[in-house]
């Protein structure tokens, strides 16, 4: 198979295709009423999506997994005066995120078949806009098109919230926009003044990932004003806590194939983004005492906090929304404990995550299209009616659950079992996240299942042929990841151990950086007199933070005027 | 080992593809009874002689170490490789023979249970699943293997608990069971994770060939571990204080109870600690924790089952009971006793639930005639039966004879067993002393509450009806056979293991002795003199026998009531009705506040109230006031707008001004 | 040297226009102020030109021609305003108000 | 004797200035403000702008003024009775900003460094000699600015039809 595709030089041509197909087919949906009126937009749509994971799925074979670097890179001039380049390539971190985009799309199409039914034009060209734009997030190797395309998926998420989502649908998509945009804002900031400090360092002034990896270590005292940028553009969307509280609300407005890449991708994001950017730049900030006496907690609370939340919902999407801040904790204390198991782990359960919580948010969506509400209460019972449906759910609910021999056992096993060497106070604490989940998701099932069967639901239809195409993928992958996950974690492992490599050798490696003695610590907040009103977020004495920032003579020149 | 051991993949298969088969069924050919209990039980059938073959094979074999066979990698990651592996040795082998022969005459019981039931196919697709998850956990040869089972037996078993899911209670119950298992699940997780960060490996017989070297006798990692593990155990098997599922668990099928909640998944919590012997014999701390903690629900769900009106009821606080035994006797180290007393356990248990199931079926079917509302499962509205239902009367006196420790029966050795051992025990410390105490009570309890449940239901006047008395039959041959089989098993199981001071002694501690020896060299031998032996068994005859003439003299059977007409109970009695109250003061005092902390203190005060009302949304306030501020100067007058302008203008000059 | 005296005037000239401009209402007056103002910026251009070269005087030919065109499309605006509104007084024009 | 007509002028601008955004009527005002255009043309006279005079003359005084008196008559203004003056407080920030504006102005304009590139004095006098009014503006216009001049022309047509489609009634 890798040598048929060699053979038609799929390596040098498979990012390109994947960018662009997307577009040209949002412009041919666009036009499509136009040009070929007797075409459905929604087939058009279907076909690209459909395209762009046939296309994908040749990286599964020709992806190397014993090389750790980038792969199947592109690299072309876009503004070269500035260092910009539109420079692509893949590794074991994001195939998955990339094959997992390219995986949800047909299906969010499909799911959408029926769901959409006014200006559908627009719908599937923005829907298409959005998928560039996730897939360029996870390939792109330049700062500058990363920013970019982070941008880009920005958009046409906000248009799909706001015109075809719920009845607060403009409270949430305004939410949703201007949360990831204070972010993304700051995360821009940040990556101009790397560009700047760092080419100032090194004379050469490029947007370039490599680049500004290999020579981070130059932006010295800014680093921690840096990684606190990025940590935040990437700590809303994951979203940790307490930066969740856009998701449930765009969660639950959002129309079902835009909940579904919302939670399937789009969060995976942030969490890409801590792996491929913030640990790598800043390896010795991120695992500083204290901000892991940060961000560590922070994970756990998320863990527990989002499934107690979860568990009080009456809203089913909700629920799921919750959930995913529960999910999403196991990731981050994954990443942090920074071990191979942990990293795999995470990636992992991002993968699950998509395919899980897709799932839910599939069936939150056929429910929602059978009676018109997402009340847990308005159902009950309606296994004997719709048994396909029921058993279904109860699979991708175990899965969420992460019932050994579903896929999110595996995750969650890695993570926990990796972070356990590391912090294993927290990861005990994470792992009452397994009784909180069973706890929630048992209760919604049995609440829209079991029980009595309210005479509203007697005439609800099972899945139809439609629906089944949506969620037997999804069942498969559940089952596939959960009995076989070998040949997804054969594939990331070498890049994985390569990053848990790079992040744990720069901190050990270079003891005079200062940043660190000086970070505050949560325990001595007192010290100061720093009355902050608390919550987790460590008041930083006056003194510590002052010492923090640049002294005023490296504004000018941050790296000591060498120069 | 001979070839025929590494047929054991087929043991785990045959019932996952009856699964899937009767899965299939269950949607597009739902009607074809017939087929589908042709599946069911032929799996099983197919999968217990595939057994017999495999453990024979293992008889045969020369050498001790296990056998393992790794179906695939499964886990890959760096220095943690965790393959799909299933391990087959003498531990497993006792326990694959009662999963698959107590499981495939269950499966034949179930026939003619479930006959009329609506959704057959599917019932027999979860009984299938549920044995394959079982035979996983008994054989895999690493942890997250049997966790697989562990969980997977779990989710059967709320699958089958809240198998009728129409009615709101068994639902609850199948969820309660579930999350009541899963927080024993985390002790299990939390156990394995220490396991492998101390000893790199979470495959059994690394683990154990390093636990030496890996651990301190008594040190606090072991000790930790060991506790954690417990904590699985204790969730899975129902013990002090996770038990209040268990009776719950009654809800589902009786069948299911039998298999599930009395034989074979309860057990499992025994199996793991029987199999991590290592490990608890070098946690001595640890392992007075178990036995203690047997010991104690020993006698606390034997007195709650004293006064127990629902026969199921009785039967599953009776497990848990027993249940207790069993975790007395590995937590002192006598593993074989404890995997002795699980089998025998497993066969009159078995028995006495299908027998129960037995008599449900006749009463509900009688009711059915006579569109009778009543409870079927309640002593009350029993009496008398054995005239209708003669097979069952026998096989159910012949397990409670078992139970209740009626000599030379299987109850008789294996419950005798396990107190010896504490007795002996307590020459080193007192504490074996008061476990001894402890079990020897419940032993008199046992009794006691098993003569009142054959006295309640099958003796003494009958309280049916008339009308429902024309209408009880014994039930079909294919749910007496099985109760047949039993109860020769429930009989005889006893000589698989006898006492020293008989002959033909300790069968199966030496087929044992391959996976326990390892934990011998860190365990006191334990001596008890032939007379002490003698004495001891004498004492536990006149203890079944005081309960039994107890509970013949004590009750009176004839004054009893149908359960409707039946007054309030009062005082103690009406504690132990209500099982201590340990349901109330759980949701008292964990499920409420939890819910009400989740909802008003979490979601609308921390969530709505600050992250989102003080915070988000205070932020765009204050956005919005100072949009509001630069609204006042767009007053739409252009007068305004010109001296503004001027204004404006004339900063900017000044600012060109040196 | 008429620089000085000239940009003087200028700056008075100006500064009347802007006075104009204030203190009336009528929107032709203040359009006429506007017009002042634009003679005395040319004032000041012409001034300097005759210093700094005839640059000056092209600017002004060109502040004429906007002069022109901004009074063409003034004045539309005004009439059709004034037909809408049956007033020029800019206090009643507030159409802009948000 | 140049300075005599240059301040006699200058006064007369100012003054007409004056009455120009006092007087009630607009027909006054702007009559008020032909009087300061056509001194303000011989002030550029003085200052050796012969070409831009005659053009002040011709386009302001008589163009653009034209076309103030129609309107004001097309709207029919001229008798407009009630004044249109801010009260008090309105005049006094005005004329308080005015003074402010005019002294910036004035500092801001004396301020400028022109020295370096100051031209010979008497040499925009020379160059009109010796190639004519016309041409000393004309030169440039047509090779340096000849773009911004095109400009012009696009920027009238587009006027010409704001104007008109502005002004026309509703169809």
């Amino acid at each position: 198979m890798s040598a048929l595709l060699s053979g038609i030089g799929y390596e040098r041509w498979v990012l390109d295709v994947l960018m662009i197909l997307p577009l040209v087919g949002a412009l041919g949906v666009a036009l499509g009423p136009q040009l070929w009126p007797a075409v459905a937009v929604k087939k058009i749509a279907l076909g690209v999506a459909l395209a762009e994971f046939v296309v994908s799925m040749g990286l599964w074979w020709a992806f190397d997994p014993t090389i750790a670097s980038m792969q199947f890179e592109v690299q072309h001039d876009w503004i070269p005066e500035w260092g910009v380049t539109y420079h692509l390539g893949i590794d074991g971190i994001s195939l998955f995120m990339v094959l997992l985009t390219t995986f949800t799309m047909p299906l969010a199409v499909l799911s959408s078949w029926n769901y959409i039914t006014e200006r559908e034009g627009p719908f599937y060209s923005l829907l298409l806009v959005l998928t560039t734009g996730m897939l360029g997030v996870f390939v792109a190797l330049d700062m500058f098109l990363f920013y970019v395309l982070w941008e880009v998926m920005l958009i046409p998420m906000y248009f799909l919230i706001g015109a075809w989502g719920g009845a607060r649908r403009m409270y949430a998509a305004i939410k949703f926009f201007v949360y990831t945009f204070l972010g993304s804002l700051l995360m821009l900031v940040a990556i101009l003044v790397m560009y700047y400090v760092v080419g100032r360092e090194t004379g050469v002034y490029t947007f370039s990932y490599a680049h500004l990896v290999e020579n981070a270590q130059y932006v010295g005292p800014w680093a921690f004003w840096l990684f606190a940028a990025f940590a935040l553009a990437f700590a809303i969307k994951v979203p940790m806590f307490p930066f969740h509280t856009w998701l449930p609300d765009a969660h639950v407005e959002a129309p079902t194939p835009a909940s579904v890449l919302l939670a399937g991708i789009l969060l995976k994001m942030g969490t890409y983004g801590f792996l491929r950017f913030a640990l790598p730049f800043f390896p010795e900030v991120a695992l500083h005492p204290a901000v892991v006496a940060i961000v560590v907690p922070l994970a756990v609370v998320g863990i527990i906090y989002g499934a107690l939340v979860a568990m009080v919902q009456p809203d089913f999407k909700k629920l799921i929304a919750y959930s995913s801040v529960s999910h999403l904790g196991f990731v981050m204390l994954g990443i942090w404990a920074l071990t191979l198991q942990s990293v795999q782990g995470a990636i992992v359960i991002m993968i699950n995550h998509g395919i899980s919580t897709g799932a839910l948010f599939f069936m939150a969506g056929m429910m929602y299209e059978r009676r018109h509400t997402r009340e847990i209460s308005a159902f009950g019972g309606i296994a004997r009616v719709v048994p396909a449906f029921a058993t279904i759910l109860t699979l991708v609910a175990l899965s969420s659950i992460g019932l050994p021999g579903t896929n999110g056992f595996v995750g969650e096993f890695l993570v926990l079992i990796g972070s356990f060497g590391e912090y294993p106070i927290a990861t005990a604490f994470a792992t009452t996240g397994v009784i909180f989940a069973a706890l929630y998701l048992l209760v919604a099932l049995q609440k829209i299942l079991f029980g009595k069967l309210h005479p509203d639901n007697e005439k609800m239809p099972d899945l139809s042929v439609r629906e089944l195409f949506v969620l037997s993928p999804l069942v498969v992958c559940i089952v596939w990841i959960g009995v076989y996950p070998a040949p997804i974690l054969h594939r990331i492992e070498t890049s994985a151990q390569a990053l848990v490599t790079q992040v744990r050798s720069q901190v050990s490696g270079q003891t005079q950086v200062s940043v660190p003695t000086q970070l505050p610590v949560v325990g001595n907040v007192e010290e100061g007199g720093g009355s902050g009103e608390g919550g987790g977020v460590p008041a930083a004495t006056e003194t510590t933070v002052s010492s923090l920032l640049p002294p005023p003579s490296s504004l000018v020149s941050p790296a000591g005027g060498s120069d | 080992m001979p070839s025929t051991v590494s047929l054991i993949w087929l043991v785990v298969l045959l019932p996952f593809l009856g699964f899937l088969a009767n899965g299939w069924l269950s949607f597009f050919r739902p009607d074809a009874k017939r087929l589908v209990s042709g599946i069911g039980v032929g799996v099983l059938v197919a999968s217990f002689l595939v057994t017999l073959i495999v453990v024979s094979g293992l008889a045969g074999a020369a050498e001790g170490a296990p056998y393992i066979q790794t179906l695939w990698s499964w886990m890959p990651s760096g220095e943690l490789q965790i393959g799909l592996s299933l391990q087959v040795d003498q531990l497993s082998a006792v326990m694959l023979l009662v999963v698959t022969g107590v499981g495939a005459l269950i499966h034949v019981f179930s026939i003619g249970y479930m006959r009329d039931d609506d959704s057959y196919p599917r019932y027999f697709a979860f009984l299938n699943l549920f044995v394959f998850f079982m035979l996983l956990l008994v054989l895999g040869a690493n942890f997250p293997v049997l966790f697989i089972g562990w969980e997977g037996v779990g989710l059967c078993s709320y699958l089958l608990i809240g198998y009728w899911y129409s009615e709101e209670a068994n639902a609850s119950a199948g969820k309660k069971a579930f999350i009541m298992n899963r927080i024993g699940d985390f002790g299990l997780l939390i156990a394995m994770f220490m396991i492998y960060r101390s000893t790199g490996s979470l495959n059994f017989v690394e683990v154990f060939a390093s636990a030496p070297s890996a651990f301190v006798i008594n040190g606090p990692t072991i000790t930790l571990i060991t506790l954690f593990l417990f904590l699985g155990c204790v969730g899975k098997s129902a013990q002090i204080p996770l038990y209040t599922w268990l009776p719950d668990a009654m809800a589902g099928p009786t069948p299911v109870s039998a298999l599930i909640h009395a034989a074979t998944m309860v057990t499992a919590g025994v199996y793991l600690i029987a199999r991590t012997n290592v490990l608890y014999a070098m946690a001595p701390f640890s392992g007075a924790v178990v036995a203690l903690t047997g010991a104690a629900t020993a006698l606390f769900a034997a007195t709650i089952a004293l006064k127990q009106w629902d026969i199921k009821k009785v039967l599953a606080y009776s497990t848990i009971s027993q249940l207790g035994y069993m975790f007395m006797a590995v937590g002192m180290g006598a593993y074989a006793a404890g995997v002795f007393h699980l089998v025998t356990h497993a066969f009159f248990k078995a028995l006495l639930f299908l027998g129960s199931g037995s008599v449900i079926y006749g009463l509900h079917h009688a009711y059915h005639q006579t569109h009778n509302e009543d409870d079927a499962q309640d002593m009350r509205n029993m009496g008398g039966l054995s005239r209708m239902m003669p097979w069952t009367t026998g096989v159910m006196w012949i397990a409670t004879a078992a139970i209740a420790g009626a000599p030379f029966l299987s109850g008789f050795f294996s419950k005798d067993q396990i107190l010896a051992v504490a007795f002996a025990r307590g020459q080193d410390a007192t504490v074996f002393y008061v476990i001894w105490a402890l079990g020897a009570v419940a032993a008199l309890l046992t009794a006691f509450y098993m003569t009142r449940l054959m006295l309640y239901t099958f003796h003494g006047l009958n309280r049916t009806g008339a009308e429902e008395l024309q209408h009880l039959r014994e039930a079909p041959w294919i749910m007496t056979a099985p109760l047949v089989v039993l109860a020769v098993g429930a009989f005889f199981g006893g000589l698989i293991n006898l006492p020293h001071v008989l002959p033909g002694a300790g069968g199966l501690e030496h087929w044992l002795e391959p996976a326990t020896e390892a934990s011998a060299q860190y365990l006191a031998e334990v001596h008890l003199s032939a007379g002490l032996e003698w004495g001891l068994m004498g004492l536990a005859t006149v203890i079944a026998a005081a309960g039994v003439f107890g509970a013949w003299r004590l009750l009176d059977s004839d004054s009893l009531v149908p359960a409707s007409e039946a007054p309030e109970e009062t005082g103690i009695q009406k504690i132990l009705l209500r099982k201590y109250y340990v349901d109330e003061l759980y949701d008292t005092y964990i499920v409420r506040p939890t819910a009400w902390l989740s909802q008003r203190v979490l979601w609308r005060i921390v969530d709505d109230g600050v992250i989102d009302g003080a915070a988000v949304n205070g932020l765009a306030k204050v956005t919005q006031f100072l949009g509001w501020v630069g609204t006042r100067f767009q007053t739409g007058n252009l007068g305004t707008y010109v001296i503004l302008f001027v204004v404006g203008a004339l900063w900017l000059l000044s600012a060109t001004l040196r | 040297m008429l620089l000085g005296p000239a940009l003087g005037v200028s700056a008075i000239l100006f500064s009347i226009g802007v006075l104009g401009v204030l203190i009336r209402r009528s929107a032709i007056i203040i359009f006429m102020c506007v017009e002042l103002m634009f003679n005395a910026v040319n004032l000041t251009f012409v001034a300097l030109a005759q210093q700094l070269g005839p640059d000056g005087q092209v600017f002004v030919f060109f502040v004429m021609t906007v002069a022109a065109a901004e009074a063409a499309v003034g004045f539309a605006i005004i009439i059709a305003i004034y037909r809408h509104k049956e007033t020029l007084d800019m206090q009643d024009l507030n159409l802009l108000r948000g | 004797m140049l300075q005599i007509v240059f301040w006699f002028h200058a006064g007369v601008a100012i003054a007409a200035a004056v009455l120009c955004i006092t007087r009630r009527s607009p027909v006054a005002s702007a009559l008020w403000l032909v009087v300061t255009l056509f001194a303000t043309a011989v002030m550029y006279v003085l200052l050796d702008a012969h070409f831009i005079a005659a053009i002040q003359v011709l386009v302001y005084s008589g163009a653009i003024m034209v076309l103030f008196l129609f309107v004001i008559m097309l709207l029919n203004l001229g008798d407009e009775v009630a004044t249109d003056m801010k009260g008090w407080f309105g005049r006094g920030v005005g004329l308080a900003l005015a003074v402010f504006v005019g002294i910036e102005v004035w500092v801001v304009t004396r301020a400028l460094p022109v020295d370096q590139i100051r031209l010979p004095a008497g040499e925009l006098d020379r160059m009109t000699a010796d190639q004519g009014a016309v041409r000393v503006v004309a030169e440039p216009l047509y090779t340096d600015y000849l773009i911004p001049f095109e400009l012009t022309a696009v920027l009238l047509v587009a006027a010409i039809v704001g104007s008109v489609v502005l002004a026309k009634r509703k169809v």
